[in-house]
């Protein structure tokens, strides 16, 4: 009984970055699907990327380790790729992040709303007066 | 020398081609002649890629020097010389179009912007086809969703600009989820690189981590490919996008995403996890086979021309994954062959509305009344493009459907047969609407009078047309091409 | 010249053609001279073909080859021969009936009348020749859609309703049901080729076989067995000379055509007799028959009656193929030339009376007889063929489908095709004797001679054929025998 | 480490987390804008003083040392003025401080 | 210790997720976003992706935040009430979620040396590229090097969002000076923010130091072309936010910036044809000089100037865009 609870809570040792990471991420996913103003879908958009973004990270940590950077006292470093991996994904998500945002100013003088219900509403009525 | 180089120049000359696009931003017409001339070029290269493959095997390009998996690696092989092939192809007929149709459509200051994009489009269509690395494709996947999100938002409609914004959400969730997939692969293996992932996948069968991999990765690809029901975004971004973009995405973007996805189903992951232990076929058949039925019914009902023709893209969707789902060499050459013939097809029809589109302002269903004989050539491709939809004889839809039938009595499943060709008969039902609508209907009093498009829009209309009609007529060439491709990646020796 | 160089100039012929009417079109009188030349040329191009066909030789040509086993080719055998040569024969005569009709009523898009004409020649070419499934299911429906604009030819809403239905049904059963038939036979034979003796001997048999023939049986839809007939009618919104050529000879011989083809070639004679209940199939058309005559005898408007005459008369066709007896089979190809002729005859005749005073229902036609003589006799020799009496060719097409239905001992069958003559009796000699014998009412102020001379020429033309057919039938007899049973 | 410097390190690490505390407390507890500007205006200045000057005891006397008080210049340079914005953006949009006359 | 700050951290950024959820008020979400970029970095550095840190501080804290400020401008900043259900996402939440869950069971545990990650083409780096390479910065060497397609990649996203941000977004031109003759006057006399327009005038100089310090110092320490690009930008933004669209147009001309957002990616795109013009594959820089290390220093160096020149110029111009949008009259008031 005693090594199960051992091995239960070490497997939750060895995991809880990943479970707390999980909750970020689909936070950021429900910010982004559950919610109708753009804006805040956007936000929720990033929130989502950068919990993945911890989620590289936290793959390429190792317990004990450095910082990639070649120093004389080091015993082991962290894995460097994954940070490589992230740096180029968070440019492109500030990338993505500019193009949404200023889709929303137009949008936002196209329609006078940020609501998606709202847009939503417009839109239905325009299709039917076509 | 070049001839070595040549799967990195397929991607770096439309990459670094863009910015002197942009540089150009004083005057369109330069920057589009130079679009122009990149498109041709890479076609150019895209063939002699094909020509080599075919000859020499597969072609691996290591850039930076470092040997796969450390640096990063682009591998051609038959499979995807013969998408690079479609997608450079479609370019080559597509920029040349866009002149005078982007003159018209796009706002002066926008155009050469528009150009740019285009052209970075392409480069990023064409670099996640042949990349070799599981990262460096979603780098690659960002440039053209980007792009295509800008030149959606182009259109004049200012639907335009919602349908990029709900895009670049969808877009955007399925490249999150696909870098999720990746992570976890990476995670599990150490690697990137899409051959050595293919080489320790197996290794970790039962490891259910690898199933949600796979999950993600399948979600992500299917949001981008506009799987059922993920497809939402898709008729909005396609109807309100300027005609010259429309036809360009409709006939390639897609076609990509499939790609990738029988890339991760069969290289990456392999027949035996993707088919035997996760059975995706139980997802795919059901699915499509619904999609093609669902969507094809909604196209009916659509008044306006181009966002039918979005539809009746999410049901040839459906095709190419009942394709894959039908799990045979037979049915994955179908799935093969449709991404050629309905690139051809559908970039036709594309290219023929836009042509409308400038004559007449817009492409409802009402306003086309009567234009047969007022625009006879725009409207004969139309014709052409419709019959491929349909899936008529002598025109390139009919053999895609026929290998797929063949591949579905291969597995002696007649309902799938029947769905079919229920859905060829609705096919035929809204193509049949444009067709009376322009040729029975005589033009509205009020309606104005128009001349027949200009030679610069009709000639790259009539390529595709008469592509179609060629390769109806004489599939060998693109089935020989599909049957191998398929037969390797069945055989899993192939990468 | 070769056989295969000709076969290519009998398909490009209606094409070129259409392409000259097009090309002519702001010149009628050069416009319709082409039609008439290419007409005769193509005559002149099958007769040579059917000479050779005649020696004996078979020609076969390969157009295009999509994949490997999938293409679209061509072969010349006695039953597409003989479909052939009828249309042949009829499109210049019609083509002259079509000038005096079109110009005689004044009708818009004369253009568009006479493209839509050599397209539609060109899939009646395409669908005798066939040498597959799949070239006789194009070309099939390429008749299919380039009739649809001839239908629809007045454009009003109630010609488009028509042409709604008329597309609608001949699709959807050709793509529903021919379509899969066609998908299976080649997924169990392998390849769709017209071989004789049939493809399907020993690859399928029991009752999916019955249901093949059934599918076939109904997804021909040109052939208008029951339930799947409400097209023809709705069809005859359109002019006469369409109806004519296309209602009598194209659209709906290629129907019957392709089920007798499917059944000697594909399926095969013998394949089928061995089939559960495949001595039970006749009933279909042979209930056809007699419900169409019954419903012929009610209707009024004459153009209608004739196309309830048709749907009976093509069933007789049908009903000979299923009585798989070798006499019938005979009788029912030799019908399809006999009812060509008869037929086209009787369309010419109602297109003659309504171009000459307006009129479409019987019940005006009192007296007629004594205006328009040239046409009325015409009408009376089409009728009688219709109805089988000598010294018309229906009459030779009916004895055979008798002979066959008696060397099978289906003495039902007899009794529908002798009961169905007295039907077929019943409903055109009211016309007939309306025409000749009854007086003309008074209200009738209008005065009105014959029809202008190309519809006469060209009625009297075919009602000629007609006895001539009778007298002289060994050109159609020798193509019947050559049939491989 | 020397026991007096750490001590002293210590002192001034514990002034900067009372003065951050205190900082906070005010943001939260004042009762208008202005206020609490000035609470927070205190933690951003005086408290981050603190904490360097504490973590220069700590570290010694070395090229740390040296980034550590650029960074102190930086915060002092902008931490003012970032209040300074503020409250002006504020008064500039209207808003009223609560005076002793205003209830 | 490290595990403590981890919960903490992470406890922290869960909250911020929960108050993101809760709350209407944009403008508190996007200040948030900001809070939760930070603590992110944080975290990054307790994992030892200083360089990640660094970049999630700048991007993420920094640019992405100005930017959705920018916006709240123009859209308001109170989300309104929907009337739509929340069951559907929560359901694909949970599913998605509870799919990652099931899937942690079976992944390699958190920070454990031996999992695979660590031992496949990792080791290569972590070995050899101080030799290969020459430069003490892994993230660096495999950044530009090995991975320099990649990084291109990268830099060509940003110059695409350029292309969409300019596309959609028109920057103002700004009057010209001969225009209004009494402008620079005018300016002068009402100077609206002394106080800060002084502080920012003095930060210029150093904050552009520092890109510059962060620019050439990403070999060998954290940084490197996109921190830097970041930090030149912010220096500009910062001159727009205290001095007015106007002037910071007037200073760096959008034309100019256009040209080298594009001439950093041919920097970048160049550097890979010369290597091919020089016998080598795409981007390998082993062949720029005769020893294939100051040959790969050379090649790291080059492109990161080009990426910081295309962040740079490329955050500018979209900022410009932006605040074109968001005070559309700022230049009439002047």
């Amino acid at each position: 009984m005693d090594s199960f609870f051992n091995e239960v809570i070490s497997g939750a040792l060895g995991r809880y970055n990943y479970w707390v990471v999980i909750f970020l991420m689909m936070s950021g996913f429900y910010v982004v699907i559950g919610s109708t103003n753009l804006v805040k879908k956007i936000v929720g958009l990033n929130i989502f990327q950068t919990s993945v973004f911890i989620l590289y990270i936290s793959i390429g940590k190792i317990n004990g380790g450095t910082a990639p950077i070649v120093w004389a006292n080091a015993e082991r470093y962290s894995n460097p790729l994954p940070h490589v991996l992230i740096l180029t994904a968070i440019v492109v998500g500030v990338a993505t992040t500019a193009l949404g945002l200023s889709l929303i100013m137009r949008i936002k003088h196209a329609y006078n709303t940020v609501e998606e219900d709202e847009i939503l509403a417009i839109s239905l009525e325009e299709d039917e007066d076509e | 020398m070049i001839a070595s180089h040549l799967p990195a120049l397929q991607v770096v000359v439309p990459l670094l081609g863009a910015p002197f696009c942009f540089l150009l931003w004083r005057s369109p017409r330069l920057s589009w002649l130079l679009a122009t001339l990149i498109s041709w070029l890479t076609f150019a290269i895209s063939i002699a890629l094909l020509v080599t493959v075919n000859n020499s095997g597969t072609i691996e390009y290591a850039f930076g020097g470092w040997q796969a998996p450390w640096g990063i690696e682009y591998v051609v092989d038959q499979l995807n010389a013969f998408v690079l092939l479609i997608v450079s192809g479609i370019a080559a007929v597509v920029f040349p179009y866009s002149w005078i149709s982007v003159q018209q459509e796009v706002e002066l200051r926008q155009q050469s912007l528009f150009f740019t994009s285009m052209v970075l489009c392409l480069a990023g269509l064409l670099g996640i086809t042949i990349a070799g690395d599981a990262f460096n494709l979603f780098v690659l996947l960002e440039i053209s969703s980007l792009s295509t999100y800008t030149m959606i938002s182009m259109g004049r409609d200012r639907r335009a600009l919602t349908a990029s914004f709900q895009y670049l959400i969808m877009g955007t969730i399925g490249a999150t989820f696909i870098i999720i997939g990746v992570g976890i692969l990476f995670m599990l293996t150490g690697s990137l690189n899409m051959q050595d992932l293919a080489q320790r996948i197996p290794e970790l069968d039962q490891s259910r981590a690898l199933h949600v991999a796979f999950g993600f990765l399948i979600t992500g690809i299917g949001l981008k490919l506009a799987m059922f029901p993920l497809h939402l975004w898709l008729p909005n971004a396609y109807a309100y996008a300027p005609s010259a973009a429309s036809a360009f995405i409709a006939s390639t973007a897609t076609k990509v995403a499939v790609y990738v996805m029988v890339r991760y189903l069969f290289s990456i992951f392999g027949v035996n996890f993707s088919f035997q232990t996760i059975h995706i076929q139980w997802l795919f058949v059901p699915v499509s086979l619904f999609a093609i039925l669902f969507t094809s019914i909604v196209a009916l009902f659509q008044r306006d021309i181009k966002r039918m023709l979005a539809y009746s893209s999410v049901a040839q969707i459906g095709y190419m994954l009942l394709g894959i789902g039908l799990f045979n060499v037979t049915g994955l050459t179908a799935t093969l062959l449709h991404l050629f013939n309905h690139a051809l097809m559908k970039g036709a029809l594309f290219l023929a509305m836009g042509a409308v589109c400038y004559r007449i302002g817009n492409t409802f269903i009402d306003s086309m009344q009567g234009l047969g004989k007022q625009m006879p050539w725009t409207m004969a491709a139309f014709v052409i493009g419709g019959l491929s939809i349909v899936g008529v004889p002598l025109t390139t839809g009919f053999i895609s459907k026929w290998v797929l039938i063949q591949a579905a009595v291969e597995r002696g499943w007649w309902p799938v047969i029947i769905v079919i060709v229920v859905a060829s008969l609705i096919a035929m039902m809204y193509i049949w609407r444009v067709i009376e609508a322009v040729y029975l209907q005589s033009r509205p009093e009020n309606a104005k009078n128009v001349s027949e498009a200009p030679l610069s829009l009709l000639i790259p209309v009539w390529i595709l047309a008469l592509a179609n009609l060629y390769f109806g007529a004489n599939a060998t060439l693109s089935s020989e091409l599909a049957g191998n491709a398929a037969a390797t990646l069945f055989s899993g020796t192939g990468f | 010249m070769a056989p295969e160089i000709l076969l290519i100039w009998a398909l490009a012929l209606p094409l070129i053609g259409g392409g000259l009417t097009l090309c002519f079109s702001r010149i009628p009188n050069l416009r319709e001279g082409s039609t008439i030349v290419v007409a005769l040329a193509l005559l002149l191009v099958v007769s040579q073909l059917l000479s050779h066909t005649l020696n004996g030789e078979t020609t076969q040509l390969t157009l295009f080859e999509m994949l490997p086993g999938l293409s679209l080719s061509f072969k010349i055998e006695p039953l597409g021969m003989m479909f052939a040569g009828i249309a042949a024969l009829l499109w210049p005569i019609n083509s002259l009936y079509s000038i005096g009709y079109m110009r005689g009523n004044k009708e818009e898009n004369q253009t568009r009348f006479y493209l839509f004409f050599s397209i539609a020649i060109f899939g009646v070419m395409g669908v005798a020749f066939a040498g597959n499934l799949l070239t006789l299911f194009v070309f099939y429906e390429v008749l299919t859609l380039s009739t649809f604009p001839l239908v629809t030819h007045k454009g009003n809403e109630n010609a488009l309703a028509g042409g709604r239905v008329y597309l609608g049904i001949l699709l959807t059963t050709s793509i529903g049901l021919l379509l899969p038939a066609i998908i299976w036979i080649w997924s169990v034979a392998g390849t769709t080729d017209f071989t004789a003796g049939g493809i399907l001997y020993g690859k399928i048999s029991g009752i999916p076989l019955t249901v093949l023939t059934l599918l076939i049986i109904f997804g021909v839809g040109k052939a208008a067995v029951m339930p799947v007939h409400r097209w023809l009618p709705a069809a005859m919104v359109a002019p006469t000379p369409v109806s004519a050529l296309l209602h009598a000879v194209a659209v709906v011989k290629a129907g019957v055509f392709s089920v007798v083809k499917i059944v000697v070639y594909i399926i095969g004679v013998d394949t089928l007799t061995a089939a559960p209940w495949a001595d039970l199939l006749w009933i279909l058309p042979g209930f056809t028959i007699i419900v169409a005559s019954v419903v012929a005898l009610n209707q009024d408007n004459l153009k209608k009656r004739l196309a309830y005459s048709t749907i009976g008369q093509l069933s007789y066709v049908v009903l000979g193929t299923l009585l798989i007896a070798p006499f019938s089979i005979k009788g029912a190809a030799l019908h399809i030339v006999a009812h060509a002729f008869g037929k086209i005859t009787l369309f010419f005749a109602a297109g003659s009376i309504y171009t000459s005073c307006k009129k479409t229902e019987i019940s005006q036609l009192n007296g007629i007889g004594w205006r328009m003589p040239f046409t009325m006799s015409a009408f009376t020799i089409g009728a009688i063929s219709m109805i089988g009496l000598p010294p018309a060719a229906g009459f030779l097409s009916k004895w055979y489908l008798l002979l066959g239905a008696f060397e099978v001992d289906q003495i039902a069958a007899v009794c529908v095709i002798i009961i169905s003559t007295l039907l077929n009796t019943a409903y055109f000699m009211p016309v007939i004797h309306a025409a000749w014998f009854r007086k003309e009412s008074n209200e009738s102020v209008l005065t009105y001679g014959e029809a202008p001379w190309p519809i006469v020429g060209a009625l009297l033309l075919t009602a000629t054929l007609t006895i001539l057919l009778f007298l002289f039938p060994s050109i159609p007899f020798s193509l019947i025998s050559a049939i491989p049973l | 480490m020397d026991v007096v410097t750490d001590l002293i390190s210590w002192i001034f690490l514990g002034l900067g987390i009372f003065l951050g505390l205190t900082g906070a407390f005010g943001l939260l507890r004042f009762p208008d804008f202005y206020t609490r500007v000035h609470a927070a205006s205190i933690s951003d200045t005086l408290c981050t003083a603190c904490f360097i000057f504490g973590l220069a005891f700590q570290s010694g006397f070395n090229l740390v040392t040296a980034k550590l008080f650029i960074i102190l210049i930086l915060l002092w340079l902008t931490g003012p003025a970032a209040s300074h914005a503020l409250v002006r953006a504020a008064h500039t949009a209207g808003l009223k401080p609560i005076t002793e006359n205003s209830d | 210790m490290e595990l403590l700050v981890n919960i903490s951290l992470l406890f922290m950024l869960s909250l911020t997720v929960i108050a993101v959820v809760r709350l209407k008020s944009l403008f508190a979400i996007v200040m948030l976003f900001g809070i939760y970029s930070l603590l992110s970095a944080m975290i990054f550095i307790a994992l030892d992706a200083v360089d990640v840190a660094f970049t999630e501080a700048a991007v993420g804290a920094g640019i992405s935040t100005v930017l959705m400020l920018a916006t709240l401008v123009t859209t308001g900043r109170w989300e309104k009430k929907s009337s739509r259900s929340s069951f559907l996402p929560l359901l694909i939440v949970s599913i998605t979620g509870a799919a990652l869950v099931w899937g942690t069971l079976d992944m390699p545990e958190y920070g454990n040396p031996d999992n695979p990650a660590h031992h496949h083409v990792a080791d290569r780096y972590i070995e050899q590229s101080p030799e290969e390479i020459g430069i003490p910065n892994m993230v660096t060497s495999v950044l530009a090097s090995y991975r320099g397609f990649d990084t291109l990649g990268e830099v060509i996203v940003v110059f695409t969002a350029l292309i969409g941000v300019l596309s959609l977004l028109q920057v103002r031109t700004p009057p010209s000076v001969a225009e209004t003759p009494l402008r620079n006057e005018n300016r002068k006399l009402s100077r609206p923010y002394p106080v800060l327009q002084v502080v920012a005038l003095v930060m210029m100089p150093f904050i552009i130091l520092f890109a510059l310090y962060v620019q050439f110092h990403g070999d060998f320490g954290p940084g490197g072309g996109f921190q830097a690009g970041v930090i030149f930008a912010v220096a500009f933004i910062l001159y727009t936010l205290t001095y007015g669209l106007d002037d910071a147009l007037a200073l760096t001309p959008v034309s100019v910036l256009k040209a080298l957002a594009a001439g950093g990616v041919l920097i970048y795109g160049g550097t890979g044809v010369v290597s091919m013009l020089l016998g080598g594959n795409f981007l390998d820089y082993n062949v720029l000089s005769s020893n294939p290390v100051s040959g790969q220093h050379i090649g790291i160096i080059v492109i990161e100037l080009g990426v910081g020149i295309t962040v740079a110029s490329v955050l500018i111009c979209a900022f410009y865009a932006f605040m074109t949008r968001a005070l559309p009259d700022q230049g009439q008031k002047g």
